[in-house]
């Protein structure tokens, strides 16, 4: 195991000093138990905006605790949910008198720790909506699942019902802007080569050269299938299709495209990914009005990819391009 | 040939449980890492380890009151310390076992029944499983099962990790459907289930804290 | 090799089609010969900025092409400079009027590309200046080699003289500031692991289990020593050093500090060394004004990561904290 | 046994000096991409070929004029499709050699060595390397010393190869000082510089083109 890191056991903390220490002017890390929130705190008659995971997917959730998105964001260790005691403190620490949504990726661990938070939060009269997000149309039969996974349209929830939140709208509008956020977005991703868990000191799963994992997590998880390495164009199209079917796109439609980079993979790779996820939703007759391409989601130093897509409509639209201010997501301000 | 004592199930013994799960655990982390890098994410071994770890540090401040305080300080600790899905659950397991628990200052066959039964319980409140869907309760659910025919403490606890272990094994040629693992689908079966593991682990160190072995030199 | 690519011939081309359509808002690019431009071209009355080097430095260059910092970028072929035919192209589409300030990375290629290039701009009428970066101080011995080499200091170079030009000022004075940038800022890299060129097709050296190479430039080119691998704090400090002797810092003075991945390593580590250098500039009483920590002067997927510290004044900071809106790095507007 | 015929060195052989050209380096591509990986970034082979590639698509509009106009063709082309170091250096070389050439219809001996020298020089005034530096110089520079001998030129051109192979070979123990190995330092000696070798190519290239193998069937 090759790492920039000191003591494995110490990854977590030391990454998140070195970036408060970079990002001083936009966010606060609180220790014991550990949480960020925005510089200043809370916004007073400003619905809060929580969100949280495992750790490993930066700048996933901290990158993007700042004005037009999160008030606070709670990191558990690697890959694995923050627990209650974190939460609580980052709910109040968001709340400006108006309630706190949580946003909460669809895993069972961090659906059971936010469930208790928001129940120790009630009892100390924070009023919160829990939205899960999952967007993974990798994992197809939800019957028999833990349900789909909250994957890279995370940051479109987040991007937007920040943005929502901002502008003054109420708990419920947020809370309701976020769920059609969530009824809209959908993603699929794929992995070259796994990533390693520092604790753990071992790549994640092993796959062969010239082979890849189609319908990956970002948890290093092994995907639902195993296939030879093939062009990229054929590959985005593997990714592409079912997002597509999924949410039933009919020509005329508009979309966000996001094709997002698991850590490990060049920028360039990315754009080629893009490039032929915009030209196969252009023959459908459907029209990309908002892009975004880069490591938003990550798994460690996992390579590979995911594609997103979000169906826009006029106010979702306008509050994507509404005006943010973190340290990883930056417009108009 | 050594001959064994049992100490009763009472406060002190419910220390050394926690102390005995800490060090197996410690012990078993790489091996819980591995069966969960196989159809999960590969922190359970750490997950585990950090949080009794934690569990430990908190029960050298003191010995506990009663078998209900060891249990709640497991509990509280082990929900803010190990995250993930295992955090609540066992963290639940201990709360609603402490709660069964009550004012007793020992357990007897029928207390340990119903001790695991609590917490087996509040495993399925929590996390909605069910036997079969390869996860904890499958090494909870025989284990309580097997609980219930021994008046002596010990004994429902020995047949308790029997039976865990057994269920644990029994998880292998399933197809997961909750947590991480579900997300596998097919490709779930033919490895053991983790936290079902992890399960049998800690209902084994419950009788090895009930049980002391005596060289034969001891007895003479 | 596992890229996220079709034909290794075709990634340059693919990758700035699938950049194009995605910031098709900020930027234009062209084809026979490739060049990028700002969306609507030359500011008239601007003075011009253009850069370019080799392709696999994602998002360098052409992520930095919009308003506020370059007009025009210029990828050559993976790690090969562009050639004068690309470059007198998007040196006139850059040409507001007053001028043009090529921006170069002191490598013997790009060199005698852009001198080629900046001769045949001046014989069609248009003053070039060019701003040689060379910020790398793993190239100890100057007299002895080609020089140092530019690295992810480019970034800031960039950023600084194209909010200069942006406010107005003339050739001379967008020349003199970028010459001060490159005066005043030092990088030094390290790499876990090496890169693969597309065409290549294998690694670009080879590193054993716990080896480490000390002073990588960009190209994946092995450095100038081999170690094993350390502690990131250790790791932090073999490259702060040699860039604060070289700066010759003393306690008091203002810097930026910016720690740059390669392409393959999480944020999550670059913070971890972040938070070292930070520590070890504040030791020696030098106090970190801005940061910038992130992938922006990659080296395909390749795993490791430079430090770069430029030395700041007001006027310095001022130009960093202008409005920048590219694909890559926007803030402000 | 087999003969050899030697044609003249004019347009036409200028033309195929420039094929086979194209048809080494295509065939070398992967070697001279391994020495460019050892000490530089590992594009060398990629370069040489796709900028011969596109001197081919050029050539293959028509014959060329003359031998200038040949090495003019060559040299924009090289200019305008190889980029990093060796782009304008071989760019310039043929630039230079093209005007050595002059309105020549074709090269003797002394035409040989001024258009080598001419070449040569234009890579010393663009990249300002010094023989030893451990360049394509090293192998340009004895190549055009062993040139300047024979009267005769495709003896000069077959002396100028073998002393432009002798050249490359002896850039394997030397310290870069020029262009990207000499980042290395020390740790470029051991190594061949890969334009150095590429240079050796070129100029036996130019042999071959002026040699035709004839089979002792064909001059029976
Ligand atoms: N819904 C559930 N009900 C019961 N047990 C579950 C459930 N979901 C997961 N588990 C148990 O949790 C274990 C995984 O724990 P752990 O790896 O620590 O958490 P995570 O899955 O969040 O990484 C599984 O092996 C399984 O036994
Ligand atoms: N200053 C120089 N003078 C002469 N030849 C040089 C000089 N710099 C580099 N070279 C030659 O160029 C070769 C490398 O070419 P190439 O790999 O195509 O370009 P780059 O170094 O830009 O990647 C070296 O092997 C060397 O022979
Ligand atoms: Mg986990
Ligand atoms: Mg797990
Ligand atoms: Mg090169
Ligand atoms: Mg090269």
């Amino acid at each position: 195991m090759k790492k920039l890191i000191n003591d494995p056991r110490a990854v977590v903390d030391e990454s998140l000093e070195g970036f408060g220490l970079a990002h001083a002017d936009l966010v606060e890390v609180h220790w014991d138990p550990v949480y960020v929130t925005r510089r200043g705190g809370a916004v007073q008659g400003k619905v809060g905006l929580v969100s949280g995971g495992g750790s490993g997917h930066e700048p996933l959730h901290a990158g993007y605790v700042g004005q037009g998105m999160l008030d606070a964001a709670v990191p558990g260790a690697v890959f694995t949910s923050p627990t209650p005691d974190q939460i609580l403190p980052a709910t109040q620490a968001a709340d400006g008198g108006l309630g706190v949504v949580h946003i909460v990726k669809n895993y069972t661990g961090d659906v059971l720790n936010f469930e208790t938070a928001a129940e120790l939060c009630a009892s100390e009269g924070v009023d919160v909506r829990t939205v899960l997000v999952n967007d993974d149309v990798a994992v197809e039969d939800s019957l028999y699942t833990a349900g789909r996974r909250g994957v890279a349209g995370t940051v479109l929830v987040e991007k937007i019902a920040g943005a929502a939140a901002e502008r003054g709208e109420s708990l419920d509008a947020v809370e309701a802007v976020a769920k059609r956020v969530v009824a809209n977005v959908r993603s699929m991703g794929l992995a070259l080569a796994p990533c390693t868990v520092p604790h753990a000191g071992k790549p994640s799963f092993e796959l062969a050269d010239g082979e890849i994992e189609i319908g990956i997590g970002i948890h290093g998880e092994p995907g639902r299938q195993r296939v030879g390495l093939e062009p990229a164009d054929v590959l985005a199209e593997r990714l592409l299709t079912p997002v597509m079917e999924d949410l039933g796109f009919e020509a005329g439609e508009e979309v966000l495209l996001m094709v997002n980079g698991m850590g490990g993979t060049p920028l360039s790779e990315l754009y080629i990914v893009y490039r032929r996820a915009a030209q196969l939703l252009s023959d459908r007759g459907v029209s990309v009005e908002r892009s975004l391409v880069g490591n938003y989601t990550t798994s460690l130093e996992m390579q590979g990819c995911s594609v997103t897509v979000l169906r826009l409509d006029d106010e979702l639209t306008s509050l994507w391009d509404a005006p943010v201010k973190t340290p990883a997501l930056r417009w108009g301000v | 040939m050594g001959g064994v004592t049992v100490t009763a199930l009472d406060a002190a013994w419910a220390d050394r449980w926690l102390r005995e799960c800490a060090r197996v655990l410690a012990d078993r982390r790489e091996e819980l890492i591995d069966l969960d890098r196989a159809i999960g994410d590969g922190d359970h071994g750490e997950n585990m380890d950090r949080g009794f770890r934690a569990v430990v540090a908190k029960l050298d401040e003191g010995p506990s009151e009663s078998v209900a305080a060891a249990l709640k300080l497991a509990a509280m600790t082990l929900m803010s310390k190990v995250g993930g899905a295992a955090g609540p659950l066992y963290g639940t397991a201990f709360l609603r076992a402490s709660v069964a628990a009550g004012d007793r200052d020992k357990l007897d066959g029928p207390a340990v029944e119903a001790v695991l039964t609590a917490a087996r319980d509040g495993i399925v409140a929590r996390g909605k499983a069910e036997p079969g869907d390869k996860t904890m309760v499958d090494a909870w659910t025989p284990a309580v099962k097997a609980a219930a025919a021994p008046a002596d403490g010990e004994a429902a606890l020995e047949a308790a990790a029997s039976a865990a272990e057994a269920g644990a094994q029994a998880t292998k040629p399933l197809t997961a459907r909750k947590g991480r693992a579900s997300y596998l689908g097919a490709r779930s079966a033919g490895h053991l289930d983790p936290g079902a593991v992890s399960t049998s682990y800690i209902l084994r160190a419950a009788v090895t804290a009930a049980v002391s072995e005596i060289s034969a030199g001891d007895v003479a």
